[in-house]
Order: C-alpha cells, then structure tokens, then sequence
C-alpha cells in the first residue's frame, strides 16, 4: 500500500509504504518505509528457548536492533527495550509460556523519524508471522521547530533543526498512547498538542494494514 | 556464459477475484454477544470476543475461530509430515517439522529392521543413531499431539521412514491441501510426498518396493540417471512457482503446472516472467476442469 | 568490651553473643545450633542469642540464635515451599520458595521423580494430573540430590498442591485428595492435593 | 504466614493492599520516598554527592580528565555519564559487563542531559582545539531497591552543582597545560533537571516512586524529567499498560511539584555546606 | 583500550590532570622532625574507625568501613546456589569480588576490573575462607562484593574486616571474625594504618622498606592472611608483624560493638513488628 498525500504540509506524513512476507527463513517479516526512512523486520518464532531465559508463564520476546554501520552500542540497547516492552504490551505473550520470539530489526536508512518507523515495521513483521496480539500499534514522531510549529514525520533535516522530537505509540483499540519518548524541551501544552497532532495520523495508519496485508490466502 | 540479468520486478500483489470476508486485524471486536465460545485466534475482554491474529473469521455452530493469514505448522493427528532429526536422544529422536516446538519420534514408535513385532532390546538403545542420525530426513505421520502442542510421530507402516535421495522444498504449510494420500507417484517419472507442515520432498520414484527386512532404514545411493534429475528439478521449479503464486499444492495441480512448463527449458523457469504465464495456463486448466 | 565467662552467669538466659565467644565446656553442656566444638569447649559461631535447652537426662544443649530469619537452605528432612516450574511424564521441577515458615532469599531449583508423588499406586502416576506449572506445593526435602536440584517428595498426605489457579485464573478448592474445582467456572482438574494442617491455613 | 502468601502470590498480596489505598510499606499511592542527599563527601573525586532515595542508594563521583577536542566541534568539552548496577547493590545482577538494564540507564541519562542543556559544553573549554575538559560523571548503585532513574539524575545534578576544577591553562612556551593557580572554581551547571517516576499497577493504578518489587510486578512506568522554567524534559514511557490523557496529567502535575521540592532540598543542603 | 560498547563512550584518549601538573608535596619524609606522621598521629595510632552493618537493604548481609578518607563497602548475598554446575561441591563456596570505583583514587580506574582488583579480591577471600564454617552449607555458595569508594590508604585491610562483618551480619556461621589492619615499614620506623600518601610513597628507598598486610582471628588468635612486599630483615618484620596483631587487636572492639548494635536492632525490628 502507498499512501501519498498530495499536499506535503507539515501536518502531514511522508509518503508511506510496507511490504510484507518478503523474506522466506523467518516466520514473519515486513519493510516499511517513511519518505527515505527504511526498516526491515524478521520475527522469529514462536520456537524453542534457552533454559536460562524461559519463562514460566510468558514466551522469551527478545528484539535485535541493528544499526545500519557499526557496532550497537547503548543507545541501540535502549531502542531495543523500548520496542520490546512495546511489542510485550501487545503480544499475548501468555499464550506461549516456555518458547521465545525473535525479533529482529535492520536500520537499512535513517532519514529521519526512525523509531516510528521501527515500531511501525515491527508491528506488520508481527501481523506478518501470525502472533496473537491483543491489537495493532501505530507510531508517529513529530518534531517543535523553534518557533513552536509541530512537524509530523520530520526527516533528519527538520529533527536537527528543532527543539523537541517527540514519538509516540498508540494502540488501535481505544487509541490510547502506550509508549511516549521524547528529546529535548517543551512545556505541557506543546506536549498535548503533538499527541493530538499523531493521534490522529496513528488512527489513520490504524485503520490501513488489512489492505497492506498481501497474503491472503485462496 | 551468457549471465541472465533483469531488472527489478515490481512484485505482483495476489490477484485478488474478491475480498475475503471477515477479514479481521488484531484487536477488532468479532462480538459482543456472549453466547458464542472463544477459538483460536481470539480472546475475551469486557464481554467482548476480539482478535488475536491478523486473518479470517471462522464460525463452527458456537465457536469461533481467527485462521491467521499465514501460520507455523499446527499438525494434527494423522497428518504426514517430512522432517529432519535434530537431535537423538534416550529412546526418542527430535525433529524438526516446521512447528513451533521440536516433535518427538519415540524409539518404540518406529519399524526397526527384522519385524513389526520384535521387541526393543537395549541394544536397539544403543543402535538408534545407526538408524537415524542427525540431518536425516524422514516422513512420518503424526501419532499424538502433547498437551503442550508438540507432535509425536510414528513411521510404523513400510511408506513411512527415512528418505533417500531427493530433494526438500519448504513452502507454506497452509498451501498444501489436504487429501487422502499425500505420496504420488508422477506420471512425469517422478515421486512427490506433499508433507502437511509444508516440507515437501521429491525424488525419483522406486520402481521395486523394498522388502520389508530394512525396515526403511536403509538408503539406495545408486547414481540418479540425468533424466531423472531433469524431472525432479523442473519439479522443483513448479511447487515453487505454485508457493510464490500462492496456489495450493496438489497432485493435479502440481501435474497441471510440470505439464505447462514442458515448452520451457528447466532453467528459464527461473525467470519470474515465464514462470507467471506457466502458472496462469495451469490455473486455467485448472479452472477448466472445475477441480 | 562484651566479654562473657558463661560458667559464672549461668543465671542469665539470654545474652547477646558474638561469633568465636566461647559457650561453655563439652563436660557441661552439648553443642547445638550455631556453635561449633573446638579443644573441649563449645564456641558460638553466630551472632546473636544464647539459649539454653534442657535435654531430658543427657546435658543441656546449647543453641545460640538469631531473632530475625535464621540463614536457611534446604536440608534432608526439611518441609518447603515450592512452585512447579516445569513438568514431563517422569519428574517436575519447581523452585524452593520457603524452608519451614522461612521465605528464601534466593531460589533453590527442586525436583520431584515420579516415584515420588504419592506413596499408593505409584505405577498409575501420571504426572500430568497430580501438577501444573504454576502450583504451590508442600514438600519434604528427600536428598541434596545432584548439581541441578534438590530432590523432593509429596509422598504423604500432608504434601501435595495446597494453591492452583484454574483456566479461568482463580484459585481452586480442593474437593477430594485428588481433584480440585474452579469456583468461576465449575470445572474440575485434577492435582495432587495436600491436606492442609489446621495451622497453616490462611486466614486473610 | 503473612511471609508466605506474599511469596506465593505476591500480586494478589499487593492488590489487598492497594485496595485500601495504601501499600505494603505504608505509603500512599502518590507518595515519595524520603530522600537523603550528602555532598562532596568523596575527596578524590572532582564532585560527588551520595542520594538515598528510602532504601535506593547511588553514589555519583565525577572525575576530571583533560584530552583534546574534536574536529567539529573544537570548542566543546564533553560529559560522559555512566551508570553502573554492579552486583553489589542487588542478587540481580551478576558480576561482568554492564547489564541490559544498566546500558538502558545510561543512555536516558546521557539523553537527559543532553536534551535539558545541563552543561554548557563550551564551559569546559581550555584552550579551542587543543584542550579540553572530559568529565566522567559515574553513578554507582550501592543499594538497589527500584526507581534507580531517579535517584541517579538527583545524584548526578548534586555532584555537578559540586564540581570544582583546577584553573588551567595552556603554556605558550611548552605547549603544555599547567596550573595557574591553586584555586578551584565551580561549575555553572545550567538547568536542573528532575525526574519522576511512576509505575502503573494492574493496567490503571499509578503509584509514584516505586520500589524494588513494585517495578516486578508493575504492568508499566512512566518517567517524567522536569526542569525549573516549568518545561518537561522528557516524558519517557516505555511500552507497557496504556494511560489516558488525565493520568499523565497527574503525573506531570506530580513531577512538577516534585522537582520543586528536589531543587529546594539541594539548595538548602548546598547552602548548608557554604556556610 | 578496547572500545567499550556497552557504556556511553567518551573520548578516544584522556589525561588526568596530575600528568601535567606536579602534585608533589614539600616534606618528602613520611614522619615529621618530632616523629609524627603528616595528620598529626604517633606511627602507632590508628585512624578512628566508623564502622557500620546493615546498609544495603537487598543484600543478606552487609557493612561499611570509614577511617578518615579510606572508604569501603561490602555485601554479602547467599547462602544461594550454585550457578555452573562445574562449581558444584559438597561444601559450600565461597567468592571473592573487589572493585575500586571509578571516582575513588586520584588517577580515574576503568569499570573492567584490573588484574590488581583480580588479585585483592584472592587475597580477601583467602583471609576469609578459613573462618567460614563453609561444610555447613553444602551444596550452596556465598558471594562477598566489596567496592571501594574512597581509597585513603589501608584499602585492603578495611576490605578485611568489612567483610568479616558483613558476613557475621548476614547470619553465616563463622569461627570468628577477620580482623585486618595494615602497617607500612621504613626503616625502623612502623606506620600502623598508613594513610594513602604513606602508603603508595615510594621515594624514600633505601633498607627495610616495605609494607604488609594481617587479617587476625581475634579469639582463635589465629592469623588468616598474611600479604607482605618488600624487602624487611626478618626481626624488623617479627616487630612489624606485632605492630601489626596489635592494630588489629585495637580495631577488634569497633567490630563487637557494631555487631552487638546490629543484634540489638535486629531484636528492637522484631519487637516492632
């Protein structure tokens, strides 16, 4: 699916894009593009777990975030916890007590915005393997220039000029925010104000992966 | 050599004749009444059944279920699968069936050679990584499935057992259907077993049943004749292109498709294109017969 | 400083004692709980409280004991606390939570044998339906076992599941020695079920 | 017994007491933590500050290095704050590298210091391009009993309010730094940050500053760094249950109120220390 | 050094300041014309002591050492079990692990432990091994973590004796406590206790010139550890080694009385309960 709106405004997206299915080894995998931004996703599981790591009453969920050039150091170890108590919340990890699950993500370009577009790709990688989950999650970020105007899906141009990044996840039931991180200052009334601004894109992106899904079987 | 280079194909979407219905996503509320019973796929929230998986809404009298789009291998009971050891272990082997834990072969669950009725004797114990080692692939068929969901084998009928030379495909378990035998014997010159995880195995067909002596347990390495191998490769080359168009997998239609393809050499079926228009004829025919 | 001749107060029960203070002379008393015997004289080897037992006719015993949790770990004999973590048709795991009434710090890995589980009938176990991952158990330390774990038994009929929780997530009633019911849904399943001694009932 | 049923079921234990609006330790759900802070008491660091935050306690000792700058940004010194959870403070954490957790830590205060402009960088400058200032700000836990966020950035806002740096120069002749005089000067340390954490029990209670045990059996935390112009700094949630629009009201409204109290409690201990 | 990608890295190569600048002092000589040491004491004082059990909440045993600017704090976890199974024996096991923090001498330590760590930490846990009544926790495994915040000399020796009182606090059945004190030898003079400057000075040379380290079981009185370097003439070590004993038989009363607090507060929590 492309979504490409016709009037690039602030308070729009990038042009968006998703392609499931496309790696056979994994059980699950999904890329997902915002404007030059690229992700791809492979979920892998629910399969046997290490006896160290097994849980008695929750499948192992464990996220890889893989950096386009380097090493992961420790702000990718925070990306990584962040999507993974992410995808826990959403998961029903409950159902598959003693296995573990995979999930793997490579930074293919950053181009701004890019833990929106990780959690984003993760979550059709998921919808992709056929996890139960208890709903979708939808990611946005959005950037406050100097002058208090809100960007949504900023590219690395814009999140360098200004003065807050914001990113948000929401849930597709009720549409409430599950994970929020945000970088640099703002006041209160800003902070609402982007949530309403992504909330209403989350909604919309919501609402879209069934007609991304192309893997529908005859 | 002449290299073969193209440019990017922009993948076909599925050809969709019409919307599946009830298409659900994670999440989606299937219904509020509370009289029905929670399936697979779904799960219960304030009253309210809804969605675990992404996939379509399956309604028995009361119960309802979400089959997911797309799915590791769920075996059940009577199912063939093809799978390969993992591991051996005391009096059991694990293999690997595309499901999500390792299935088990029980030792006493196997034909060994000299007899249905022999007795397991210690030794047997001792012999198993004789009959069965690590890598080896094997059909079976699913003689129990644990609490747990893992699979528990047996081999015990002379079709069943380890697998010679061949080769293995894996495709998606949910595009193999399901029919009363899943061993054919190819009119084309060759032997195909369409495992139900989805592990499909081709090889050339064996002219003389084995005496029941080996217990199947024992490997012809006679050299495979060029023609042979054409076969099983174009072969090959079919089920994959069957996978990738998302038909399912069955005798006719694996037969439909090798039919097609043969104004194709073997290798130009590589080619996405020509492999696009081999399984449209077949589809075709397929339709035509009404099958 | 805290110096103590206990020959000459033996009329002071409890005294806070300092680990390598000596206690007494084996000729007078026997060595008990955290003290240890060195060249005929008996030596505490914790800090904390002297207490002396009475021993019928043999010589009083001397124990030297902590107010809070003694430093417990599992011992042959011992009744413990126990969560099954982990079950197959021959034996199940679980971690020791408590030792008699004394929580654990840290986890001990324990195991049970099939043989084990009941003392009647023990060729009829089916592991299955005596335990549930999840279950808290009573069970009585067997031996130290192997590296792994702690080998324990429910073979008596105070031991056994004494808290389950149903499909449903409740906890179950026990209904015979060997069921218990959802009080949610009314279904039955099947456990090893301890009869609970009057005083370890919860009464919250 | 009591002992018991909370080793058992340790969740049901918490929501008997939730109930009533009060937890196991006594507190109201809302309600803080005493914290205790102690300045300046390692001499062989630059800063230092030791937080007790009820039981969770980090030490944070700052230690100054000089090293040259880079190309790009030839005037900047730099500030590097590590957390450290060794296996010391907790039966968690097992001896070798840095765990998951203590990497996590680190890299939302190193965020948080950046995003709130703690320190001007161009403060640490010596001599541009040549000589810089390394701060090596390193928060231990010596007693880890939950919301070790917390105390760590009160921590490390105390010991670099505490800093005091040899005056240094570069000679012209030698091209070597040297010591210009014996007097050290403080650190201006621009904006003081405060966090606030909260977990979230049972998918809707929140309760602040939570313990040890309450983060194990929490369904979610929120962390919300505050500074003193009434701006957030960060509204960290990581995953976890969601929250409605007036339940992260209440904790900013919290954490502002909180990081009033927190910078009164530095001034007055700092002012305590002139005097 | 290796980048470390764990830890939020900083630059390539730093210097501590003191590489530059000269931070030596203007009496090279550890003892003043009227035989006193440079903080006032007589070379047989000892520092005061503070010392502290039961300051880390999660752990089963634990304590804190202060003399003056040496620093140190110790935990002790367990009895718990094993972790490798290669570990596993019939007695209990007993390990050992000593860490400077970063910030606690004047040139900055790396969060890897040194092969210095390495080796104190052998030397605690030798002095501690003997006085453990390790055979009553079969199977099991006791962990002592020592970090030291503040190294002002003596560091080792309050190591010893902080961990001896953490593991009486945590209720692990011992002979007796580890007493451990320090003295520093130049000439015929004994540092009892040296203070850092006293301890790392290696200026004055010259014959007798060395320090050791005594970790004494003051009931038993049995030594449990015994580290010396340098070169002594064996009479001048026999009467440092009496200096030594002595030190500790005056640091002895500070453990009992922490103990005996620690027992009496543990009994007033019982009450309160």
């Amino acid at each position: 699916m492309t979504s490409q709106r016709a009037d690039c405004g602030n308070l729009e997206l990038r042009s968006q894009s998703c392609e499931q299915n496309l790696l056979s080894r994994p059980d699950g995998s999904a890329t997902y593009c915002q404007g030059d931004t690229s992700v791809i996703v492979a979920v892998y599981g629910p399969a046997e777990v290490k006896q160290s790591k097994e849980f008695l009453d929750k499948a192992t969920l464990e996220v890889i975030f893989k950096p386009k050039v380097g090493i992961p150091g420790c702000s990718e170890k925070f990306q990584e916890r962040l999507i993974r108590n992410t995808c826990e919340t959403i998961v029903l990890t409950a159902l598959h007590p003693r296995s573990s699950i995979n999930i793997i993500i490579q930074v293919m370009h950053n181009a701004g915005s890019l833990l929106s577009c990780c959690v984003n790709s993760t979550c059709m990688a998921l919808l992709d393997a056929g996890l139960p989950m208890s709903c979708l999650v939808a990611a946005v970020t959005c950037s406050l220039s100097c002058d208090g105007d809100i960007i949504l899906d900023p590219t690395s141009q814009q999140e360098k000029e200004a003065k807050a990044i914001l990113t948000f996840v929401f849930e597709s039931r009720d549409n409430e925010i599950i994970t929020s991180n945000t970088h640099g200052i703002y006041s209160i009334k800003q902070y609402y104000s982007c949530v309403e601004a992504c909330r209403k894109y989350g909604f919309v992106s919501c609402q879209s992966p069934l007609g991304t899904t192309n893997t529908v079987e005859q | 050599m002449a290299v073969d280079i193209r440019l990017p194909r922009k993948r076909k979407r599925g050809e969709l004749t019409s919307e599946p219905r009830g298409l659900v996503s994670p999440g989606d509320v299937i219904t509020s009444d509370t009289g029905f019973m929670r399936g697979h796929g779904t799960y219960m929230e304030d009253d309210k059944l809804h969605a675990s998986v992404a996939g379509v809404v399956e309604r028995v009298n009361k119960l309802i279920c979400v089959q997911p789009l797309k799915t590791r291998y769920n075996g059940e009971v009577g199912d063939v699968v093809v799978g390969r050891i993992t591991e051996v272990g005391q009096k059991r082997w694990r293999v690997d069936t595309n499901s999500r834990l390792n299935s088990i072969l029980m030792l006493s669950s196997v034909n060994l050679p000299g007899g249905e009725l022999r007795r397991r004797s210690a030794e047997d114990e001792l012999m198993m990584r004789q009959y069965l080692s690590e890598g080896d692939l094997i059909s079976a068929e699913v003689q129990s499935v644990f609490s747990d969901g893992a699979l528990s084998l047996h081999t015990r009928s002379l079709k069943y057992g380890k697998l010679g030379q061949g080769i293995l495909l894996k495709v998606s378990p949910s595009l193999v259907k399901r029919r009363k035998t899943h061993f054919h014997n190819l009119p084309c010159g060759a032997s195909v077993i369409l495992g139900n995880n989805g592990y499909i195995w081709i090889s050339p067909t064996v002219e003389n049943e084995s005496s029941d002596t080996a217990g199947g347990f024992i490997q012809n390495l006679e050299p495979v004749s060029e023609d042979e191998r054409g076969v099983i490769a174009r072969l090959r080359n079919c089920i994959l292109g069957l996978a990738e168009h998302r038909l399912m997998l069955y005798d006719t239609s694996v037969l439909y498709t090798y039919e097609t393809s043969t104004k194709y050499e073997i290798h130009e079926l590589l080619k996405p294109d020509v492999m696009e228009e081999v399984i449209h004829l077949a589809r075709l025919k397929l339709e035509q017969e009404g099958t | 400083m805290l110096f103590l001749d206990w020959e000459c107060n033996c009329d002071i029960i409890q005294f806070i004692l300092l680990l390598g203070d000596r206690l007494g002379r084996c000729e007078h008393y026997a060595s008990g709980n955290g003290t240890y015997v060195r060249q005929q004289c008996i030596y505490s080897s914790l800090a904390g409280f002297v207490h002396e037992q009475e021993n019928d006719d043999k010589l009083p015993i001397l124990n030297v004991t902590r107010e809070e949790q003694h430093t417990v770990i599992p011992e042959v004999g011992s009744i413990v606390t126990a969560k099954v973590t982990n079950i197959n048709p021959r034996f199940c795991k679980c971690t020791i939570l408590c030792v008699e009434d004394s929580p654990l710090k840290d986890k001990f890995r324990g195991m049970i044998r099939k043989d084990d589980v009941r003392a009647t009938e023990k060729d009829r176990i089916e592991m299955y339906k005596c335990f549930r991952p999840g279950d808290i158990i009573l069970a009585k330390v067997l031996s130290l076992g192997d590296a792994q774990s702690y080998l324990l038994t429910t073979a008596e009929n105070e031991f056994g599941v004494v808290l389950a929780e149903s499909e449903a997530g409740v906890n179950m009633v026990p209904i015979s020695w060997c069921e218990m019911q959802c009080p949610k849904t009314n279904i039955i399943e099947f456990r090893k079920v301890a009869k609970v001694q009057p005083q370890h009932i919860l009464t919250s | 017994m009591a002992a018991d049923f909370k080793t058992a079921q340790p969740v049901e234990y918490y929501r008997q007491f939730l109930k009533k609006d009060v937890r196991p330790d006594g507190r109201e759900l809302g309600e803080i933590r005493s914290t205790i802070v102690n300045i300046g008491s390692i001499s062989t660091a630059e800063g230092s500050a030791l937080v007790k935050l009820g039981n969770t306690t980090v030490i944070c000792g700052i230690k100054a290095e000089l090293c040259t700058p880079t190309n790009d940004e030839p005037k900047k010194g730099f500030v590097v704050p590590n957390v450290d959870l060794p296996p010391l403070c907790s039966p968690r954490f097992r001896p070798g590298p840095p765990s998951e957790q203590a990497q996590v830590v680190s890299q939302f205060i190193a965020d948080v210091l950046k995003d709130s402009k703690m320190v001007n960088h161009e403060d640490l400058c010596i001599a541009e391009g040549k000589i810089v200032w390394v701060l090596y700000c390193d928060m231990m836990c010596l007693d880890y009993d939950g919301n070790v966020i917390d105390a760590c950035i009160i921590s490390l806002l105390a010991a670099l309010r505490n800093v005091a740096l040899p005056s240094i120069e570069v000679d012209e002749e030698t091209a070597k730094p040297k010591l210009t005089s014996s007097t050290s000067s403080t650190m201006t340390v621009q904006s003081l940050p405060v966090s606030t954490s909260f977990a979230i029990f049972d998918n809707s209670i929140l309760i602040a500053d939570p313990t040890n045990e309450e983060e194990n059996l929490a369904t979610g935390v929120v962390t919300v760094v505050t500074n003193e112009c009434g701006e957030l700094c960060a509204l960290h949630k990581p995953g976890g249950s969601s929250l409605s629009e007036s339940q992260i009201q209440e904790c900013v409204k919290r954490s502002f109120s909180r990081g009033d109290e927190i910078r009164k409690l530095l001034d007055e201990t700092f002012n305590s220390l002139d005097r | 050094m290796p980048l470390d990608s764990k830890r939020i890295p900083g630059p390539r190569e730093s210097f501590p300041v003191t590489n530059f600048i000269s931070t030596e002092k203007d009496n090279p000589d550890l003892v003043n014309d009227d035989g006193t040491r440079h903080d006032g004491r007589k070379p047989n004082d000892i520092r005061p002591i503070f010392l502290r059990c039961g300051i880390i909440s999660n752990a089963k045993g634990s304590a804190y050492i202060e003399t003056k600017d040496t620093k140190v704090t110790c935990a002790v976890y367990g009895p718990r079990q094993v972790v490798r199974r290669e570990d596993f024996k019939l007695t209990g096991t007993l390990t050992c692990d000593f860490k400077f923090a970063t910030f606690s001498c004047q040139k900055r330590q790396q969060h890897m432990q040194s092969s210095n760590e390495k080796d104190l930490s052998l030397i605690v846990l030798q002095a501690m091994e003997p006085a453990v009544c390790l055979e009553k926790y079969p199977r099991a495994q006791i962990d002592i973590f020592i970090t030291v915040l503040q190294n002002g000399g003596s560091a080792l020796s309050a190591a010893i004796t902080c961990a001896s009182a953490a593991l009486a606090a945590a209720g692990i059945e011992m002979y007796d406590v580890v007493v451990g004190c320090s003295t520093r030898q130049i000439g015929n003079t004994c540092l009892v206790d040296p203070a850092y400057d006293e301890e790392y000075n290696s200026k004055t040379g010259g014959k007798n010139n060395g320090s050791l380290c005594l970790g004494l079981m003051p009931s038993l009185n049995q030594v449990s550890a015994f580290i010396e370097c340098g070169e002594l003439e064996t009479e001048i070590l026999m009467q440092s080694i009496h200096s030594c004993v002595d030190g500790c038989m005056r640091i002895y009363p500070v453990v009992r009385q922490c103990l005996t607090k620690s027992i009496k507060s543990l009994q007033k929590h019982q009450d309160g309960t």
